[in-house]
């Protein structure tokens, strides 16, 4: 009853918004920030519960379509929700001036209602009808702001369609030969099914959530798509949506096929969970150093974004107890820093009209200090500083992989941190570091509901990288149902048995040092406080608005792994598209328009099936 | 308990001294190998003393923030690498955590040094960036390697291990080669003083440095050099007591010191190309024959 | 050469380590900078006075004039001293910056330094030898001891002479005034 | 009880009294199909849940079965009655502020004959008046293709009229050599004696009658007059013929060959046919950037799909067959009425020229997209339902030639996706140009796509609304056994 509660309210408080927008637009913005807030409360009501129900029934099919709660699609709830109701908060200020303000609260809560849904269903067909909502409400966003958005959101829906019809064909695969779609059931009836045709659904699921968390070979459809729509849905898809993508990895992976099963697929290094380990390094490593590359600030944290799912990927593939663990976390670390850092980007756009080219940005720290503090947050939560979230989850995979002695995939994981270090450095310092030009003198700070959710991600950052204990406690509760042995964790860290990590000790120590080099620092010579145009320029003046170096901040590095940078699959795609387009004109000419060339057509098909009859002999 | 507190107390003073004593031997080192009679030893203690009472400028609070975090993040960093047995923290940190408390160092300079609003900065953190992503491939491959050979990611655990028979420069010579191949690139001293190139960018991230700021960096680097070679001697030498341990420290320093000594700077995309030839083919190598062995 | 009394240390750590850590901004303004290179490598090598160059003024303490000053090189070097934090010590190198020397009648040279930015003291000849720098490196240092080097205190308390003419040799800067213009320093 | 002959009877009254109130006035004409059409949706309501208890045969004078002509009306014609009359109510309406264009009466008239010759189709036990009311469908369809009189529906009319008189002919061929065998024309009786005659004789004379069906049900290679008709036709038209007058040609193909032949042998080869309709149109469709082309080879595409699933032959796969073509029917009917409209508003028929117009003409922009993304298959939709039911029929039948079969169908539904997602987005996220003058439609035009939309929604929510009466048209149709009796008495 609580979870149809939960889906009702949010399906019927999307349209209860949009209706209330056409009376006043005051109304719609409080009611939908209402709404999202209630989901929020409702799904935090629900932490720890067992649920299970039948909703409705497709007597044709015999099938009837039911919700469940437990701890993976609690945890996985509670991120859409919570994310859902800060980007809508956000919202409020940055879409005013945008017109269809109604259809944007509409489809934003539509989509967040599609996830809860995802997440709380309980058997395959209700999952897909709410993943095929999902997708068509995302592609109506993404094309929602227009322009080169249009050309995004159709890569999108194709990939996306592609995907999810790869899905169906597996999840009626599975009802036509055992008759049931419930998880549960299934997940017992699997268990004796033969291995080449558990890979065969694998595969099949893995292109299909493949696409939606963006692992490579399927990811390019994802910078486009975060470039382009509003940011606070940018936020929304790096941070949750895309993550479905791993939800449904972890669901047909653990949840039903089963670590013992998965364990009989391939032999020796070449087995399935090897592989994917390999996607999920490449999707580290390659999408990483491309963002390095980028100039567009959303397309690098697009990038990003690419990149952080693999280390996802990674953890759940490499199939241990720490590495599942770490996987899942980090997908809670993510999401958290990625909207984090959307939001920071379309602050940023909201103050300076629309200025996404990190080459004409700068010093900005001085004018918006707040958003520089959210952004510094954010830049360390994805490289991992410790004492922020994704150090914990990052350290998790790391040991886990040598640990499994798996060298060479550390290794990817390693230096994909690196390029990560690189290219978010070159975001923070393009946007709020170096010379403030002239034409952004008189910038203000953003208003109070951009920056509450900005403030409440960065606190979430520092608060999960010091007591990574929370998420973790929810998280071996779901290792627990996937029949895993569930991780033992402290508060600060983990305990002796599992790897030496106690952040609290990190904390104090690094606080000691600080105070104590602090007063070093205060007791010495004092110093001056000058602005920047007193500066060190060679003895001359400094050249106001041109003292700046931001374009091409890694040149050498460019010229040295820019060319092996080129991203060849979606090349690969377009030309695919292309050749089709063409094919699909010769086929046309079938069609020749003259009269007799049908007629023809009709004699030959008689013909052909009498031939059909004798040659079939039927 | 007690012991603890002191050695937490006691081990960066002495990584302090070690650090000073190496930047005052350096220079005089240097000057003996230019046929010149160089400074006294003390020299950096004397220019620490004079910048700390000398006045400066300062560009905002992330301005001094940064210096201090990057000085913090050497200091704490110190109580994680066993000195001679003594690693007060080591249970709640290993070489993962090294390696990313070794992040906060360059990131407290780089963003302090952002937001002196000076190109010249900026271009020294690009050139220090790429010149990590550069020095990172050998050293994380050795430092896998060393990782896989004793199947741990304490560094207790690798000194135990090490010490209770041959050391592990023995088993995996080649990254322990790679390693100290890089290990100039990691103290940004010559060939590789590409970040702070005084005649190129006007000493890349310190140009708006002077007084206590530059003192503080001054003393960062002290904790730098210690750590990047006490990790050597951890990791491949074995570690030692105290007495042996500073030895061991020395004499790497010392041949690291007669190398970079008698070579130009080098580019910075010769750097990266050079870190990414020979050092991180060794590496590799090694790590692979740990892998398989 | 007390470096090694430890009682002066204890006394005024700050004085002394300016005398032995002399800084010297790397500037080059006239030809007089071809004695530095000698000065600073084997042949003199002055780092054993614990003098080196580094690269930015906000590094340095120690401003050698080294040669002739033009109008042109009067502004960088004004910006210069500026930005030179507090102790600093100038030493105009060469006969030039005292009083013109071989350009006295130039149209576009300075002829007297001091007049612009407070001079600690001089070097003269054409060109002196780089022992005279290591000469008046060790005089600076007794007149640090003796508290005789205070021309970055005259500056501060003269600083509305030394702007005008500044600007009457420059016309108008375009930074603003180091210290405030006004009456209350007299 | 009311009888079923009304059905047919009443369009028919009317329409040729259409010409007396033309005399009275000629504002009601353009009523009498909302009022004709109306009361037969009415009838065929009432008449569902005795059918489903009850098939209804009915003899024409008073001879029975099968020495006189008969309606047999069981469930599949009672739904395919219902469809038609249904969405030819809602296109009535429509037609009442869309035909503008004199003589409009005629108009109306052949539109309602158009309704009897289908309804006729469905509802009659006999081939040769199958035959008839075929002709009747036909004719006026030639006829309203034409209705504009301007040149290229001219020559589509007369396209259209070769290939489907060549259709007809095969049809009365086929019809006449089965009287040849066995000497009566009730379908019924045939079927019952289908097995005494010779198989290769029979086989020619289905091959006859298929292509002669299949040359209205647009199969391929038989459907080139469907693009120009479509597209040319009057939108109202168009609907209907995409909507209704393909599916007749498609009951005639299922009755031959389930119900008279019972030729199973050949049902492979009619699911391969329709899944190369299916890609076949939806890779034409792909490339048009005239809008009602696009529909109209889009409808090619889903009959494929239809046809397909019929080929599947189990009960569950006519079953989704069916649902596929009432979820079609409502999508496809909703798209050109609402497309209809809007090229008519911007005056042109290129997708281009449909940038911008969500804005300006929100609810049909809205319905439009309705339909579209049910055609593709996406949940809530009624086409989800239809599509996964024939997905799973495929896959239920556990041979590999039919797996291989669906992924391709699959495959079909992602080009079918790339057109459709476009044109939506050339509705809402494009900028148009001159759209200033633009306003929404009309009620009379808003009404049936509005219903229509409502619909599609309903059944893709709560599809038991008809799965009975579909499964029930599915049992009908596979066994031929029950359908003989119903006529003969038990036999």
């Amino acid at each position: 009853m609580q979870l149809i509660t939960i889906l009702v309210v949010s399906f019927l408080g999307a349209g209860i918004v949009y209706l209330t927008g056409k009376f006043s637009g005051r109304v719609r913005d409080i009611s939908a920030v209402l709404v999202s807030l209630a989901v929020v409360i409702l799904v935090g009501l629900a932490y720890n519960q067992k649920i299970y129900t039948n909703f409705y029934s497709l007597p044709f099919l015999n099938l009837s379509l039911s919700l469940r709660l437990n701890y993976l699609s609690w945890f996985f709830a509670i991120i859409v929700a919570g994310i859902g109701f800060l980007s809508i908060l956000f919202s409020l200020e940055y879409i005013k001036d945008y017109q269809g303000v109604g259809f944007y609260y509409f489809m934003m809560l539509f989509v967040n209602a599609g996830m809860l849904g995802i997440v709380l269903s309980a058997d395959f067909l209700s999952f897909y009808i709410f993943w095929e909502m999902m997708s068509w409400g995302t592609y109506l966003l993404i094309s929602y702001k227009g322009g080169k958005a249009v050309a995004a959101g159709l890569k999108y829906i194709i990939m996306s369609v592609a995907g999810s019809l790869a899905m169906l064909f597996a999840i009626v695969s599975l009802y036509a030969s055992y008759g049931t779609l419930k998880f549960s059931s299934l997940a017992s009836l699997l268990q004796i099914a033969s291995p080449g045709y558990i890979l065969f659904l694998l595969l099949m699921f893995v292109v299909g959530f493949g696409v939606k968390n963006a692992i490579w070979t399927l990811h390019t459809w994802l910078p486009d798509a975060h470039a382009e729509a509003v940011s606070p849905f940018s936020a929304v898809l790096t941070g949750v949506l895309v993550r479905m993508g791993m939800y449904g990895f972890l669901l047909i992976m653990y949840s039903i096929v089963g670590l013992s099963l998965l364990h009989k697929l391939g032999y020796g290094l070449l087995n399935f969970n090897y592989i994917l380990c390999w996607i999920g390094a490449i999707t580290i490593v390659i999408p990483t150093f491309t963002a390095l590359l980028q100039n567009d600030s959303k397309r690098l944290l697009a990038w990003h974004g690419i990149g952080q799912g693999g280390y996802m990927v990674l953890g759940i593939g490499v199939a241990t107890s720490l590495g599942i663990a770490g996987g899942i976390l980090h997908t809670l670390n993510y999401a958290v820093c990625g909207a984090l850092l959307f939001f920071v980007v379309g602050a940023i756009e909201h103050r300076t009209g629309g200025v996404r080219d990190l080459n004409e940005l700068g010093g900005l720290i001085k004018r918006m200090p707040v958003t520089f503090i959210a952004g510094l947050a954010g830049i360390s939560g994805l490289i991992g500083v410790p004492l922020t979230n994704s150090f914990v989850s990052k350290w998790m995979i790391y040991k886990t992989l040598i640990m499994e002695n798996y060298p060479f995939l550390a290794f990817a994981a390693f230096i994909g941190t690196w390029g990560t270090i690189l290219s978010v450095y070159k975001f923070l310092h393009n946007i709020f570091l170096g010379q403030l030009p002239e034409k952004y003198k008189d910038v203000k700070e953003v208003p109070l509901t951009m920056q509450i959710p900005m403030i409440l991600l960065s606190l979430a950052i520092i608060l999960f990288g010091i007591l990574p204990g929370i998420p973790l406690k929810v998280i071996s509760g779901i290792e627990k149902s996937f029949g895993v042995e569930p991780l033992s964790t402290t508060m600060f860290g983990m305990p002796k048995e599992i790897g030496e990590l106690n952040l609290i000790n990190i904390l104090a120590v690094l606080l000691v040092a600080g105070i104590v080099v602090y007063l070093i620092f205060s007791l010495s010579a004092k110093s001056r406080r000058v602005n920047q145009d007193d500066n060190y320029a060679a003895g001359l003046f400094v050249p106001r608005g041109k003292y700046q170096y931001s374009a091409r901040f890694y040149d050498q590095a460019y010229r040295i792994i820019g060319p092996y940078l080129h991203d060849v699959v979606d090349d690969f795609y377009y030309w695919l598209v292309g050749k089709s387009k063409s094919s699909f004109q010769i086929v046309r000419q079938i069609y020749t328009g003259n009269i007799n060339t049908y007629a023809l057509y009709i004699l030959l098909f008689l013909t052909l099936l009498i031939f059909v009859k004798l040659g079939w002999g039927l | 308990m007690i012991i603890k507190v002191i050695s937490i107390i006691v081990l960066p003073l002495i990584a302090l001294i070690i650090g000073f004593f190496f930047l005052g031997l350096s220079r005089k080192v240097i000057a003996r190998i230019h046929r010149r009679y160089g400074p006294p030893i003390s020299q950096p203690l004397i220019d620490v003393i004079k910048l700390i009472n000398q006045e400066s400028i300062s560009h905002g609070k992330l301005f001094d923030m940064g210096v201090i975090l990057s000085l913090a993040g050497s200091v704490i960093l110190v109580l994680f690498i066993p000195f001679g047995g003594i690693a007060p923290l080591a249970t709640s940190g290993d070489l993962l955590v090294i390696i990313y408390l070794m992040l906060l160092a360059p990131l407290g300079v780089a963003l302090s040094g952002g937001e002196a609003a000076n190109p010249n900065v900026s271009i020294g953190i690009s050139r220090k960036m790429m010149l990590a992503l550069g020095y990172e491939v050998p050293f994380l491959f050795s430092l896998l390697a060393v990782m896989t050979w004793y199947k741990t990611t304490s560094l207790v655990e690798v000194v135990k291990a090490q010490q209770s028979f041959l050391w592990a420069i023995f088993y995996l010579p080649l990254p322990a080669v790679a390693y100290f191949m890089i290990l100039p690139a990691m103290l940004g001293i010559r060939p590789f003083d590409i970040v702070s190139a005084p005649q190129e960018i006007a000493s890349g991230t310190a140009v708006e440095y002077g007084g206590r700021y530059l003192a503080l960096t001054t003393i960062q680097h002290a904790f730098h050099i210690f750590i990047d070679i006490a990790l050597f001697v951890n990791l491949f030498l074995g570690g030692g007591n105290l007495l042996t341990f500073f030895v061991k420290m020395l004499v790497v320093f010392l041949l690291g010191l007669f190398i970079n000594a008698v070579f130009p700077r080098l580019r910075i995309d010769q750097a990266i190309k050079y870190c990414w030839k020979w050092p991180a083919i060794l590496a590799l190598v090694g790590l692979i024959i740990a892998r398989i062995i | 050469m007390d470096r090694g009394s430890i009682k002066k240390w204890l006394k005024a750590p700050g004085k002394m380590g300016q005398k032995y850590s002399f800084w010297v901004v790397y500037f080059c303004t006239g030809c007089g900078i071809i004695e530095i290179p000698p000065t600073i490598t084997s042949r003199w090598d002055a780092e054993r006075f614990g003098v080196i160059p580094v690269a930015t003024p906000r590094q340095a303490n120690l401003f050698l004039i080294t040669g002739y000053v033009s109008v042109k090189t009067l502004r960088a070097i004004i910006r210069t001293y500026e930005q030179m934090p507090d102790p600093k010590y100038t030493v105009g190198f060469g006969s030039c910056p005292i009083n013109g020397g071989m350009y006295w009648d130039s149209y576009n040279t300075i002829k007297h330094l001091d007049k612009y930015i407070p001079v600690d003291g001089w070097i003269a000849g054409c060109m002196p030898r780089p022992e005279s720098i290591f000469i008046a490196v060790t005089h600076l240092w007794t007149m640090i001891d003796k508290g005789m080097a205070t021309g970055y205190i005259k500056y501060r308390e003269k600083y509305k002479n030394y702007r005008k003419n500044q600007e009457e040799a420059l016309g108008k800067l375009e930074w603003p005034p180091l210290y405030p213009v006004g009456d209350k320093n007299e | 009880m009311v009888n079923p002959s009304l059905l047919i009877g009443l369009p028919l009254a009317f329409a040729f009294s259409i010409p007396l109130f033309g005399l009275i006035s000629k504002k009601i004409e353009k009523y009498i199909p909302i009022i004709a059409l109306f009361i037969n949706m009415v009838i065929s309501f009432m008449l569902i849940p005795q059918i489903l208890k009850k098939p209804i045969v009915v003899s024409i004078g008073g001879w029975s079965p099968p020495f006189c002509i008969n309606l047999v009306v069981g469930p599949l014609g009672i739904l395919l009655a219902t469809l038609i009359s249904g969405i030819g109510f809602l296109v009535s309406i429509y037609a009442v502020s869309y035909i503008k264009e004199e003589p409009t009466e005629k108009y109306h008239i052949l539109f309602l004959l158009l309704m009897v010759g289908a309804i006729g189709i469905v509802l009659t036990g006999d081939i040769f008046n199958l035959f008839v009311f075929f002709e009747i469908l036909c004719i006026s369809s030639y006829a309203l293709v034409a209705y504009y009189k301007d040149k290229e529906g001219t020559e589509a009319a007369m396209k259209y009229l070769i290939q489907g008189s060549v259709g007809s002919s095969f049809i009365l061929i086929g019809v006449a050599l089965l009287y040849g065998f066995f000497g009566t024309l009730n379908m019924a009786d045939i079927a019952s004696r289908i097995t005494s005659a010779n198989p290769t004789y029979l086989f020619i004379t289905l091959a006859f009658l298929i292509t002669g069906f299949g040359i209205e049900a647009a199969i391929f290679p038989l459907n080139a007059w469907l693009p120009d008709a479509h597209s040319s036709a009057p939108s109202s038209i168009s609907a209907i013929l995409s909507g209704i007058a393909i599916k007749t040609g498609v009951y005639g193909v299922a009755r031959m060959v389930y119900t008279i032949f019972n030729a199973n042998s050949i049902l492979l080869f009619i699911a391969f046919l329709g899944l190369l309709t299916l890609l076949i149109g939806e890779m034409c469709a792909f490339r048009q950037d005239d809008i009602k082309r696009l529909l109209a080879y889009s409808s090619i595409g889903q009959i494929g799909l239809i046809i397909f699933a019929l080929g599947i032959a189990t009960s569950l796969g006519v079953f989704a067959s069916l649902f596929q073509i009432v979820s079609h029917a409502l999508a496809k009917a909703l798209l050109f009425l609402a497309a209809g409209y809007m090229i008519y508003r911007v005056g042109s028929k290129s997708i281009a020229s449909l940038n911008g117009l969500g804005k300006k003409m929100p609810l049909t922009s809205f319905a439009f997209t309705i339909g579209s993304f049910s055609l593709i298959g996406l949940p809530p939709f009624a086409g989800f339902v239809s599509k996964l039911s024939i997905v799973y029929a495929a896959m239920q039948v556990k041979k590999p030639v039919f797996l291989a079969f669906i992924a391709i169908a699959l495959i079909a539904t992602i080009i079918e996706a790339g057109y459709f997602f476009k044109i939506v987005q050339n509705l809402y996220f494009k900028e148009g140009k001159n759209l200033d003058k633009i306003t929404e439609s009309s009620g009379y035009i808003l009404i049936p796509i509005a219903i229509l939309a409502i619909l599609i929604i309903v059944i893709g929510v709560h599809p038991q609304f008809i799965t009975g009466l579909l499964k029930a048209s599915a049992r009908e149709l596979l066994e031929r056994a029950g359908y003989i009796g119903w006529v003969l008495g038990g036999t």
